[in-house]
């Protein structure tokens, strides 16, 4: 009898030990999983923040489709061929050749085309586009004053900020990745060189007007070009136009003998208002007020009417003696 | 018929106002004596001076019940020192009703009025002798200025 | 940021001087014209993290009017913090002791739970008298308006209104004029 | 509620590259569409692949479609953008109809704007037209070089007339009354 008792007792007694076992490895946490992931993230740490690898690098990635796609996304047709040399930099160019070399292929075929003179027809054409987009939209800028603007449309760092925008980031045959302002610049140009080549100047242009000079949209363009001595570039302006002798004129101050002063200066022309102008201290005040008749005169306001980036500049003014 | 009674009682209202407007007390008549001289015959005369009001008065101000406010409408401030002013006499009191021919309600209004103003020190040469000429001079908190609410008078 | 944006941005959130003649008003109602021009609620740039509240410089503090005898009804409570140490003063006492406070004390009341009340405070300037030092009355470039107009004193009224002034009533023929 | 929008990036809505100023450039470059083969929850990605994936490629040229076949993998849609910006989108158990909304969205963003929080619903570099307000702008002409504190300057211009002044007018019509008359009578004699 005690023996079937004992039986009995220890079934009862194994039974719910393998159970809460069972239940004790279901609902347990394991105990080495905060260990471990605070391990791995210590030694992420010490490596340091990753190095972006390029999108070229991944399964999913046909360079074809995209530089199909590269063409058909911007609303022109390329050759591809041709687009993939405008892609390819000198420097990769170079790479590729010495690899070549090492393994001993003769030279015949080792050519790979770079997109250096390319490169350099798009900036001719961009430049003399953009010229004379400024041109005809601000007629009343004096010479430098476009030219600075210009310069800055043409400025590797906007061109990049246009390239990168269009996704050529990804397309370039570069040496080191992310690619450079300078390639990125370099690339777009290519592309408007490719685009020249491929269907015509004036797709070029087109190309140009709505990429680049969209940049001057909502731009405050005394900040690309503030002329150096206001206040004599208006004397010469008024003599020129025969406006009459400029003399400032204090309109207001505020506060004058504290620190925060402000003074309210207006410029006139033989009692005709040209521009007023504000400042910390009488001499800024003028210069900003001549600033600002500046602005009026040359009609390049902050309130201006906007570009009208729809024009079409014909092609014949738009000197490519190159 | 109306009509005819409405005439009836105006005529016996103004007899009786002439009659009301004789004074109990004899009155001290102030009159100037003035000498002429015509040819030998040295005239003296007692002459009524005529008051220097006489000639600045509004018309409107000629008629017998007169109030600043039911006649001409003015609101009067504390403030209206000049109108406050010909209501007192010279050491400040105020004139009786039967003086200034004010209604009732005008005469207690107007007695507010003045006392305010003489409150604010707005009337100091209107005071009597002994009184501060310079309400600055006055002892205490008097001395600051204060102004009143008209919309406190409650009548 | 070309200098003609600095320069706008220096010119809209410059800080004017007003200047605020306090004879015969109520310090309640122009500490609540004051308050608005300290804390720049007069401008339409206003906001209150964008600090753009002007000077008021306060002359005639002395000379407030307080309705009726507002003088010895209102008091001031002030409490040292050790036992024993309220005080309770009356308007006029503390007007004889600092003629400024009254008025210092309606606007910083008048900024109720504001948080920077206290650094707006630091651009009032109470002058007792109408004697301000010159380098702060050349800051002046605007006076604020007062709400009540100033009465004239009977004997200060000039002689030539006085003489053709109205009469609206006239001593009857038999007054005797004492 | 959930706090995710405390940290979001927060921004204005922006068309990057003044896009479509010039000419519009659809901002989606690459969609990426991962799916199971037989699982049941790849149902609707499998069916969207059948029907219309075909049909979206021909009308967008200008997006590059990839599709990954992956052995028991959930159906996940990742759309990478000119900006930059990558948007992962899970599609377990969703429908052909929904797929093809998402992917539309997909389409038609500008970047992940379930990143972004928007401040403001439109946004401007010029905000003013006339320029902002100054303390110089709306002052009196002959405020200026004016001497304070002046008792003129001090006055309000609401008072209301007062009984003297208008009392003294009273007074002035009734003696341009009576030297009328005086006139009339030596006109008439």
């Amino acid at each position: 009898m005690s023996f079937l008792r004992s039986v009995a007792g220890a079934l009862v007694l194994a039974r719910p030990l393998n159970s809460s076992r069972t239940v004790q490895t279901r609902r347990h946490i394991k105990r080495w999983v905060a260990p471990t992931l605070r391990e791995l993230a210590h030694r992420q740490q010490k490596q340091g923040p990753q190095k972006p690898e390029p999108r070229a690098g991944y399964v999913e990635w046909n360079y074809r489709s995209e530089l199909f796609a590269f063409g058909k996304r911007l609303g022109e047709n390329f050759e591809l061929p041709q687009l993939q040399e405008a892609f390819t930099q000198r420097s990769y160019a170079h790479q590729e050749e010495e690899k070549q070399r090492k393994l001993g292929i003769e030279e015949g075929d080792l050519k790979i085309a770079d997109n250096q003179e390319l490169a350099k027809m798009g900036s001719h054409i961009a430049r003399a586009y953009v010229e004379a987009f400024l041109k005809q939209s601000l007629p009343k800028v004096p010479k430098e004053g476009q030219e600075a603007i210009a310069s800055y449309l043409l400025s590797t760092e906007t061109l990049a900020n246009v390239s990168s925008h269009l996704g050529t980031k990804d397309l370039i045959f570069t040496t080191e990745y992310p690619p450079s302002p300078e390639s990125l610049a370099e690339s777009l140009q290519a592309v408007i060189g490719a685009l020249a080549d491929s269907s015509g100047v004036e797709r070029a242009f087109l190309f140009v007007r709505d990429f680049i000079c969209t940049q001057l949209n909502q731009k405050d363009l005394l900040d690309l070009w503030t002329p150096k001595q206001p206040v004599q570039l208006l004397e010469e302006i008024c003599q020129q136009r025969k406006l009459g002798e400029v003399e400032p004129r204090l309109l207001g101050d505020c506060g004058k003998n504290t620190v925060l002063a402000a003074y309210h200066v207006g410029i006139y022309a033989n009692r005709q208002l040209l521009g007023k102008g504000f400042g910390e201290d009488v001499p800024t005040a003028t210069e900003t007020a001549a600033l600002d008749a500046l602005q009026s005169l040359f009609d390049i306001h902050e309130n201006r009417r906007p570009f009208d980036f729809g024009l079409q500049v014909e092609t014949k003014n738009v000197r490519l003696g190159n | 018929m109306a009509s005819l009674l409405k005439v009836a009682t105006s005529t016996l209202r103004s007899t009786l106002w002439q009659t009301r407007s004789v004074a109990t007390t004899t009155p001290q008549l102030i009159k100037e004596i003035q000498e002429k001289q015509e040819n030998n015959v040295r005239t003296y005369e007692g002459v009524n001076i005529e008051s220097e009001r006489s000639e600045k008065l509004l018309k409107s101000a000629c008629q017998t019940t007169f109030c600043p406010e039911c006649t001409l409408g003015l609101d009067i401030k504390h403030t209206d020192v000049l109108i406050l002013s010909q209501y007192v006499r010279s050491d400040g009191c105020m004139l009786p009703r039967r003086i200034t021919g004010l209604c009732y309600r005008q005469q207690k209004k107007m007695g507010t009025l003045v006392t305010m103003a003489q409150k604010a020190g707005l009337m100091p040469n209107l005071g009597p002798s002994w009184s501060k000429k310079d309400p600055k001079q006055r002892y205490g908190w008097k001395k600051f200025n204060k102004y009143f609410l008209e919309s406190t008078i409650k009548y | 940021m070309s200098i003609a944006k600095r320069v706008q941005q220096w010119a809209t959130f410059a800080r004017t001087w007003h200047i605020y003649d306090c004879t015969w008003q109520n310090p309640f109602e122009s500490a609540a014209l004051v308050k608005t021009h300290l804390m720049g609620l007069h401008k339409p740039i206003y906001h209150p993290m964008n600090d753009c509240g002007d000077h008021v410089v306060l002359i005639n503090t002395k000379e407030i009017a307080l309705p009726g005898d507002e003088w010895i009804k209102r008091v001031y409570f002030h409490h040292t913090g050790y036992p024993g140490g309220a005080s309770w003063t009356l308007a006029w006492q503390l007007h004889e002791k600092d003629p400024t406070m009254v008025m210092k004390k309606a606007v910083y009341n008048s900024m109720h739970g504001n948080l920077q009340r206290r650094h707006t405070m630091q651009r009032l300037h109470l002058f007792s008298g109408d004697s301000v030092p010159d380098e702060i009355l050349q800051n002046v470039t605007n006076q604020i308006r007062t709400p009540r107009t100033v009465p004239q004193r009977l004997d200060h009224i000039d002689k030539e209104t006085l003489e053709n002034f109205p009469t609206i009533m006239d001593y009857p023929k038999d007054y005797i004029l004492r | 509620m959930s706090n995710s929008h405390l940290f979001l990036k927060s921004g204005f809505p922006r068309a990057p590259l003044q896009n479509g100023l010039g000419r519009y450039v659809c901002q989606l470059q690459r969609i990426t569409l991962k799916f199971c083969k037989n699982n049941g929850s790849s149902k609707g990605m499998r069916d969207f692949i059948e029907n219309h994936l075909v049909d979206f490629a021909k009308e967008n040229p200008g997006i590059v479609v990839y599709v990954k076949p992956r052995r028991h993998r959930t159906p996940v849609l990742v759309g990478e953008y000119l900006n930059g910006d990558r948007e992962w989108l899970s599609c377990r158990n969703s429908t052909q109809e929904e797929i093809t909304k998402w992917v539309d969205l997909l389409r038609t963003q500008n970047g992940s704007s379930s990143s972004l929080r928007l401040r403001k619903m439109w946004h401007t570099d010029v905000p003013s037209i006339q320029g902002p307000w100054t303390p110089f702008l709306l002052r009196s002409p002959e405020a200026h070089g004016q001497e304070y504190p002046s008792v003129e300057a001090s006055k309000p211009l609401d008072a209301p007339q007062t009984a003297t002044e208008k009392l003294i007018e009273l007074f002035r019509q009734q003696k341009q009354l009576g030297d009328e008359d005086v006139l009339s009578q030596k006109r008439a004699e």
